[in-house]
């Protein structure tokens, strides 16, 4: 059954990061816009009590890379943060009501 | 969590972040070993420096051990933690006057050497690290001559994710 | 079970089931907040999935599901780990404040012998209240700077408090106040909520898979799973108080820790507590 | 300082049961600290156990003793009352000395 979970999350993170490696993000705004959003939703995150370590080590990643000016891979990580924190907000809101699921009765 | 992830947990937790991590730099000097033994007898260095269980014992005793079913040795199947692994010994043999403790895949083979003077009884336990799975191996010298026992003890690295 | 809590928990029941019995349908009896049945469910869901393990055993964690660990731990037991922290926690919990007061001017009964009865609701404040915290308040309120939760003077300091209540059995009372029963609640969601990258919840581990190992690790069965708390764990070679078992297992399934004693930290051991009355205290304790 | 050196000794008739644990890190000096820095090596060397002037017992350690050493061993004799004597030095010299009556 964990098994099952995992690859639930796993599927999750990989679908929403998926597509930003296509894409050429060049300059240091792409960096910018993208970092800021990665920020507002892990502090969504954190509203909800749930935040990955995860998202805050690729958030690090993302600013390390970013000044020292390789914006593609700042980019990059910053929207994979993005995808971890929107990951951990999908599933505070899914939890709210699936934990009785296992519930002992 | 994709592959890259494994491997980076892998190394954190190798790299000690909980468990007991080991640097494999060859020969480290073997430190500072400015206090010697207390009077009656000297602190086997050499044998405390030695790299296999052959050299240890070669140091320690002089001579070859041969395994023996009158050394009883006490060892987990798989240690709880290789930080803190319970190991004893008992044997039926006649005046035994040192028994010695290795571990072969420890960096320094040897881990323990009692003296046992006549009256005290040939039994001992004590708590031991151990690196990763290995053959633990127990030698007894009693009257002037080696026996052995050895039993492999599995150890991994405990924990969840991290 | 001493018959001053049987009677509490028959007349809690009682209480209990003339609400439910209030016209409410089953349905509704899901929503119903019930820890006497919850109580009861829990237990049985662990003696059924083990019955050659006695019941006072369950506080021994991972030791009483492994015959090899039962012995290496039986032969730490002889002389523990912990016996340092345990000395250190007796001679500070005698040891007067600036002001002259002791921690057994805090608590009833000198501070010996209650362990089991922490954490309790605190009516007043309307909130869980935990041994850590009323040993850190207490150091407040005689002008002393509180201890950090995770380190080596708090544990030793429950240490001790655990050791003179040894053998008691658990005894949580959860007052007939809605706020107690959701925090009760609030607990047992923590409880199940599945958290972290690893996408576990504590049930993952301690509900569906104790006996079994994660890596060389043998789980624990959540009942009676706080009642050796604080532990000397192998893993830490050093001890470690509730607070720093939960923040670490959070931090191990990539889920950010909040700090020590946040609410749903003392929820959670309020709802695990409860759920092991009955169970002996057998802290301090060695773990793997 | 309280001695660093616990000890039970219990004799039951013609034996005594002795057990030590001593609070040592026993550091082996391969581990690396958090920051990556090697703990250097640290650890007891040489622990005796005397009773009534006579060396009962004698432990060589190494650097694979675990933290907090432990140790159980048993001779013949040795009364209720009477004294043991135990003492440790470790690699950088420093020692600890502690008497301990048998039970």
């Amino acid at each position: 059954m964990r098994i099952k979970m995992l690859r639930s999350v796993l599927s999750l993170v990989l679908l929403a990061a998926g597509p930003t490696y296509a894409t050429a993000a060049g300059s240091e705004d792409d960096f910018k816009a993208a970092y800021a959003a990665a920020e507002a939703a892990n502090k969504e995150a954190g509203s909800l009590r749930n935040q990955w370590t995860t998202t805050a080590a690729t958030l690090a990643a993302a600013k390390k890379a970013a000044d020292a000016g390789d914006f593609d891979k700042a980019t990059a990580s910053a929207k994979e943060a993005e995808a971890l924190a929107k990951a951990s907000i999908f599933q505070a809101t899914s939890e709210k009501t699936r934990w009785k699921d296992m519930e002992i009765r | 969590m994709t592959d890259v992830g494994f491997s980076a947990t892998r190394r954190l937790i190798l790299q000690g972040a909980g468990a007991v991590a080991l640097v494999g730099l060859g020969n480290i000097p073997f430190g500072p070993t400015p206090a010697l033994a207390a009077a009656n007898d000297k602190y086997p260095e050499e044998a405390f420096k030695a790299k296999s269980e052959a050299d240890a014992i070669k140091a320690l005793y002089g001579k070859t051990a041969e395994p023996s079913d009158k050394v009883k040795m006490d060892a987990p199947e798989i240690a709880e933690n290789g930080a803190v692994v319970p190991i004893s010994v008992t044997t039926t043999l006649a005046d035994v006057t040192s028994i010695s403790f290795l571990v072969s895949e420890n960096p320094v083979v040897l881990v323990a050497s009692y003296k046992i003077p006549a009256g005290t009884l040939p039994n001992v336990a004590n708590r031991i690290k151990m690196a990763k799975t290995s053959n633990v191996i127990v030698v007894v010298e009693a009257g002037g001559k080696l026996y052995s026992a050895n039993k492999e003890v599995k150890v991994t690295v405990g924990g969840c994710g991290g | 079970m001493r018959p001053r809590s049987a009677i509490y928990l028959a007349s809690a029941a009682l209480a209990l089931a003339a609400l439910t019995l209030a016209g409410s349908l089953p349905s509704d009896a899901a929503d119903k907040i019930d820890p006497v049945a919850d109580a009861k469910a829990f237990r049985k869901f662990f003696t059924d999935k083990f019955p050659k393990v006695k019941l006072e055993d369950f506080v021994n964690g991972p030791y009483s599901m492994n015959e090899d660990l039962y012995r290496q731990w039986q032969e730490k037991e002889q002389f523990p780990p912990y016996e340092f922290s345990l000395e250190m926690g007796k001679e500070m919990f005698s040891k007067p404040f600036k002001n002259g007061k002791t921690y057994a001017d805090c608590f009833p009964n000198g501070g010996i012998g209650v362990r089991q009865n922490y954490p309790y609701f605190d009516e007043k404040e309307g909130k869980v209240i935990t041994l850590e915290l009323a040993l850190n308040r207490c150091r407040e309120a005689n002008g002393e700077a509180p201890y950090s939760y995770v380190r080596d003077e708090m544990a030793a300091l429950t240490a001790y408090m655990a050791f003179t209540s040894r053998g008691k059995p658990m005894d949580i009372k959860i007052p007939n106040d809605p706020r107690a029963l959701a925090a009760y609640e609030n607990g047992k969601e923590y409880f199940y909520t599945r958290r972290g990258q690893l996408n576990f919840s504590c049930a993952t581990c301690h509900v569906q898979s104790p006996g079994e190992r994660i890596r060389a690790e043998i789980l624990a069965p959540a009942l009676g799973i706080v009642n050796a708390m604080p532990i000397y764990r192998s893993e830490w070679s050093g001890m470690g108080t509730t607070s720093r078992r939960f923040t670490t297992c959070n931090s191990q399934i990539r889920g950010v820790p909040f700090s020590p004693q946040d609410d749903e930290y003392r929820n959670v051991e309020y709802y695990l507590s409860y759920v092991s009355n009955g169970l002996p205290i057998s802290g301090p304790g060695a773990r793997p | 300082m309280a001695s660093s050196i616990r000890v039970r000794a219990t004799s039951s008739g013609e034996t005594t049961e002795v057990q030590a644990l001593i609070q040592h890190p026993m550091d082996s000096g391969f581990v690396k600290d958090a920051k990556g820095e090697i703990i250097p090596a640290h650890f007891i060397q040489q622990l005796t156990f005397e009773y009534d002037g006579k060396n009962v017992f004698t432990a060589d350690w190494g650097g694979g003793v675990s933290k907090d050493p432990y140790v159980k061993f048993a001779f013949k004799g040795g009364k209720k009352g009477d004294e043991l004597k135990i003492s440790w030095v470790d690699n950088k010299g420093a020692t600890d000395t502690t008497t301990a009556k048998i039970q």
